[in-house]
């Protein structure tokens, strides 16, 4: 049984959603198409996310792109510099799995979720905006609601 | 007695400012012809930051970076409390938005990341903020003979609002109100070509706590605003003309675009100018 | 310029846009000709392969392809899959699926294998095992088995039953054969679909 | 939380022309992940105060190996990964590609499919020049602007999708012509949406134009001289404000001829020259769209061509300039190696050049955004130091700038 002080935290906390966005090295594609979301047909902030470039305000990493070797270490250095509650989208086929260029001769370091935890993935080359924005506004609410309760047990497991 | 009226004060302006806040967003949105937030929406993000894990950067002033942030509420929660709550003295207001410049600055510096020291110089520097204040605020004296709000508004009741006898006054506070509130073409200190400005280290209940400082903000400067020049005494309809501000705010915000700190700057100090010649000429 | 913004935001049209900002609660329509996500039918597949030759997303170390060929017949991994329904351009038998844009695709390349089967005419003893095992019927035999290469799709299972070792080998293609195979396949079915 | 304090000490910036050093107050690093960039790069701007004394430009963070992969690929599947190199004008890739494939082999592509790619080519370039005009006003904070062009561009990648089935990365090419055909309806409905663009084009054409703001904060900023065009090969609209209409490579493509193709230009050079040229290119597409299917040749929509092989340089038109292909082809059209050498490389290129003597940091970074930079496709080689194991420089894509860029 969650507390009122728990469920309260939940609702805020999946009502108003500040989101980074990061290209670790993709086509653009899955970029452009969040950028899309931003237009009358799906706007994102109706539903209380925000996109702001600055990892510090954070609470959802968007990744997008196969993982370059470049960004590898800078990737994992903004992880950390979100601050918790937080959690990771990866948005495309990149992301998902380091898609087209993970092959051979590519030379990417495989899928987001080998380089930092990645919570929710949307596949599609790319992903239109109304997959988009239902993974995003139908997951993370629900990954921040159970935040509490998830913490509550991942710390019991540890004790 | 009067800590209650102080807190329940306080509180007030806190949630019409953040709804304030929420509206002006929504009607940036819908002008931009999208759905656009829940008027809420900045109530929202201020709860929700003051439940996120905050830390300090490694490059940070350490105790004066925790500061910073109480000190910003502490002084709008004063300045509310002596304006709006009281309709006490001007003058202790004009010292209380001087000390928010300085403590800007110290927020940016006290980060010690570039951008949040090129933020803090710019907000430092726009120097009509507190030009514009002074003189309009001196000019109410001049003209109606009080330095407290009470005083005024009595005034204002016998010989019609101050902005029929001080247009210009009013549009140098006017500007200042419009230098303040969220997305203004006029401040780039929040710009995005240095992320967040001298907010972009504050991370978790920091920003919440900065959050409230400008809700308390925009609150108390749109109440004396509508008070001092508009002479409005009656509360009910201090929301409404504070609504209508709101309003007639974000539209100016929506169709202009961010200027650098130069054009800024000029145009403050164009603004004071024109209140000068205006106050020469009488 | 001021003209301009109002009549964005304040004219008949623009007021109308302002208030009723439109709200997309319930998700568009797909477009008539979206490229989905394959759709294999498993009941029609005969598991050639095709598809899987065609997807130009292959396998990497620690990444499976695309469309992979398994023992239940062709998966289609959809975390790697790009969208670009070329599977179902090749598939010989029509049995992928990409959203609508399958109806339009009219030509079906039939891709070159990159494998053929032959048989060792020395060495089989014509007794017939792998005629009866090959699920698309491609061996004839008289007195030794034949292969027609067209009808093979390179499932190995007469290797399996063949009882005399390395009478049917399966002998890789190289590149510039197979690129040739490509090109007269794609003429081939551009024929077909114009006439 | 980096533990080293950026900027004072050890950064020293030296005139090229007097040799002395020039004092800075900060290195304000920009990326490669920042509000305005949409693709990671790192800009490491110098400057004292405000004022920008010193530009370097680093990119590498987007390399993936793309032309090692499509080595030993057959066309049909390199065309996809071609289009993939990037996503915003991915369409004149796959163009190029096919294209390239097409020239060395027997016969002629089907004159409708090269109308219809001619047309989508065209709804791309004017989606791409609406996304890169938003990016411009969303660096100067210019938020409504920025939604309102974005607006007007879900009206064109509808159209788009109406055609090819896709809303960026279309495949939409194969060589011989394009691969599904287009019915009367199709074109009625693109026609009727295209008529609204046009309306809002315009419209904003006008708002950039007479806006004091927008104009305070373009006019006379980031200018790039008819010399900046020539020593950094600066192409494509960028190239096109500075006057220099020569540089539109559709002059030298197949269709547009027929279709009395006329660049267009300006002469300031500076940011609202760069955003208003690229309005009047959508508009200039929107005429030619409507020309094509007025004129669209009946007939078949793709032809069987027979790939001889050889080696091939092809050149398109991008939304952001000059695209070059330089392609070996096998025999069947399996693609030996393929060198691309994309506009955005030049074009970013400039900034270190126009960047120093910005008035202030925001100009720069507006000025940065007027280049329409793209970086996605700028990086597909990395040329290490072994011994050190450190990257010495991100391209092969300055040989090939040595090797094919035309004088202007
Ligand atoms: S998933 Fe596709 S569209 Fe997205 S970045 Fe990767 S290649 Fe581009
Ligand atoms: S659609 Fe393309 S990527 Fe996906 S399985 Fe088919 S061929 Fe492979
Ligand atoms: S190409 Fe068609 S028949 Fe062959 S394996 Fe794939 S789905 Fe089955
Ligand atoms: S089993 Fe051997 S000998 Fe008999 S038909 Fe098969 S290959 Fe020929
Ligand atoms: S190998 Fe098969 S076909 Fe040949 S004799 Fe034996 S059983 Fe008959
Ligand atoms: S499996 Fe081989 S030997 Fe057996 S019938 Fe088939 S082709 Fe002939
Ligand atoms: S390999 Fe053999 S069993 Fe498999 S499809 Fe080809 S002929 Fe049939
Ligand atoms: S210039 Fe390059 S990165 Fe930019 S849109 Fe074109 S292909 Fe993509």
């Amino acid at each position: 049984m969650r507390s009122l002080l728990e469920r309260l935290k939940g609702f805020v906390r999946s009502r108003s959603i500040h989101v980074t966005v990061v290209n670790t090295g993709g086509c653009n594609g899955c970029d452009i198409e969040i950028l899309a979301c931003y237009t009358y047909r799906y706007d994102l902030e109706q539903y209380g996310i925000y996109y702001h470039n600055n990892p510090r305000k954070s609470d959802v990493l968007i990744v997008t792109g196969p993982v370059t070797y470049q960004w590898r270490e800078k990737l994992k250095r903004l992880y950390r510099k979100v601050p918790e509650p937080k959690a990771v989208v990866a948005v495309g086929a990149c992301a998902c799995s380091g898609g087209i260029f993970n092959q051979n001769g590519g030379r990417v370091c495989g899928p987001v979720r080998e380089v930092i935890p990645v919570d929710a993935e949307v596949p599609g080359c790319p992903p239109r905006p109304e997959e988009i924005v239902s993974a995003i506004v139908e997951v993370v609410p629900r990954l921040f609601r159970s935040w509490e309760s998830r913490r509550g047990e991942a710390d019991g497991a540890e004790a | 007695m009067v800590v209650a009226d102080t807190l329940l004060g306080v509180t007030e302006a806190f949630l019409v400012g953040s709804v304030y806040l929420g509206l002006h967003r929504k009607v940036i949105a819908r002008i931009q012809r999208r759905p656009g937030p829940p008027i809420i929406q900045e109530f929202l993000h201020t709860l929700k930051f003051l439940m996120k894990e905050a830390y300090a950067p490694i490059t940070s002033a350490g105790f004066l970076y925790w500061l910073v942030p109480v000190f910003n509420v502490i002084i709008w929660s004063s300045a509310v409390t002596i304006s709006a709550v009281f309709r006490g003295n001007l003058l202790p207001f004009f010292a209380l938005y001087a000390a928010y410049k300085v403590l800007s600055h110290g927020a940016g510096v006290s980060a010690g990341s570039t951008y949040t020291k090129i933020g803090g110089v710019r907000h430092a520097i726009m120097p009509a903020g507190e030009l514009a204040l002074a003189c309009s605020l001196i000019s109410a004296y001049f003209i109606t003979g009080h330095a407290d709000v009470a005083g005024i508004l009595a005034w204002e009741r016998a010989h019609g609002p101050l902005i029929e006898h001080a247009p210009f006054s009013a549009l140098a506070f006017f500007t200042l109100v419009w230098v303040d509130s969220p997305y203004s073409p006029l401040d780039p200190s929040k710009g995005y070509d240095i992320v967040e400005g001298y907010l972009t280290e504050y991370p978790g209940f920091l920003r919440s706590l900065m959050y409230t400082a400008e809700a308390l903000k925009f609150y108390c400067e749109l109440w004396v605003f509508q008070a001092v020049f508009l002479g409005i005494s009656d509360p009910a309809v201090h929301l409404l003309a504070m609504g209508a501000l709101t309003i007639l705010l974000a539209v100016l915000c929506a169709v202009t675009p961010i200027l650098t700190p130069y054009q800024a700057v000029g145009i403050h100090v164009l603004v004071a100018s024109l209140m000068f010649l205006d106050a020469l000429i009488r | 310029m001021l003209p301009d913004y109002l009549s964005n935001i304040l004219t008949r049209k623009g007021g109308k846009r302002l208030l009723d900002a439109h709200s997309p609660r319930k998700i568009r329509d797909r477009p008539r000709r979206f490229r989905d996500f394959p759709i294999i039918d498993l009941d029609r597949c005969v598991n050639c392969g095709a598809c899987a030759d065609a997807c130009p997303v292959g396998e990497s170390d620690d990444q499976p392809p695309a469309l992979e060929i398994t023992d239940r017949g062709p998966v289609v991994h959809r975390e790697r899959c790009i969208r670009c329904g070329l599977c179902a351009e090749v598939c010989p038998v029509g049995a992928i699926e990409v959203g609508a844009l399958t109806r339009e695709v009219e030509e079906r390349i039939t891709p070159p294998k990159p494998a053929r089967v032959v048989v060792d005419e020395d060495l089989c003893v014509g007794c017939g095992r792998c005629r009866d095992v090959c699920p698309s019927d491609a061996i004839e035999v008289d007195d030794t088995a034949r292969v027609d290469p067209d009808r093979c799709v390179l499932c190995e299972r007469c290797i399996e039953a063949c009882p005399v070792a390395g009478a049917i080998k399966i002998i890789p293609m190289d590149v510039e054969e197979l690129s040739e195979r490509w090109a007269e396949r794609l003429k081939e079915a551009l024929r077909e679909a114009k006439g | 939380m980096e533990r080293r304090r950026k900027g004072e000490g050890n950064v020293r910036v030296v005139d090229v022309e007097t040799g002395e050093e020039v004092p800075i107050s900060h290195k304000v690093p920009i990326g490669p992940n920042h509000p305005i960039l949409k693709e990671p790069l790192r800009i490491k701007l110098a400057v004292r105060g405000e004022e920008v004394v010193d530009c370097k430009v680093e990119m590498g963070y987007c390399h993936r190996g793309i032309e090692k992969i499509m080595e030993g690929m057959p066309w049909q599947k390199a065309a996809f990964l071609a289009e993939r190199v990037c996503g915003i004008c991915s369409h004149a890739h796959n163009m190029c590609f096919v294209g390239g494939v097409e020239r060395v082999a027997e016969g002629e592509p089907a004159p409708r499919g090269l109308f219809l790619r001619v047309l989508v080519q065209e709804l791309d370039r004017i989606q791409s020049h609406l996304i890169a005009n938003a990016a411009y006003f969303y660096s100067i904070e210019h938020e409504t602007m920025f939604v309102w062009n974005m607006n007007t561009r879900e009206r064109v990648l509808d159209c788009i999708e109406e055609i090819t089935g896709n809303r960026i990365l279309t495949g939409w090419n194969v060589v011989g012509g394009v691969r599904v055909d287009v019915t009367e309806e199709q074109l009625e409905r693109v026609l009727e949406t295209l008529e609204e663009v046009r309306e809002d084009v315009k419209t904003y054409r006008r708002i950039a134009q007479t806006d004091p703001l927008i104009k305070l904060r373009s006019r006379g900023v980031g200018v790039i001289t008819r010399e900046h065009v020539r020593r950094y090969r600066v192409v494509g609209p960028q190239a096109r404000a500075s006057g220099v209409p020569e540089s539109d490579m559709r002059l030298q493509e197949p269709v547009y001829p027929e279709l009395g193709f006329k660049p267009v230009s300006r002469r300031r050079g500076d940011n609202l020259a760069r955003i208003l040229l690229r309005y009047d290119e959508c508009l200039q597409s929107i005429d030619l769209i409507e020309r094509i299917v007025d004129e669209l040749p009946e007939g078949e929509h793709r032809r069987e061509l027979e790939i001889r092989g050889g080696h091939v340089d092809n050149r398109v038109e991008a939304p952001r300039g000059e695209l070059v292909y330089d392609m070996e082809i096998s025999p069947g059209g399996v693609v030996r190696r393929v060198t691309i050498r994309t506009p955005s490389v030049p074009n970013i290129r400039v900034l270190e050049a126009i960047a120093p003597g910005c008035p202030s940091i925001a100009d720069a970074v507006a000025t940065y955004a007027s280049l329409d930079p793209c970086v996605a496709c700028n990086e597909r080689f990395v040329v290490v130091d072994e011994r050190r194991g450190k990257v010495l420089y991100e391209g092969r894509a300055r040989e090939v700038i040595r090797a094919c860029s035309r004088t202007t």
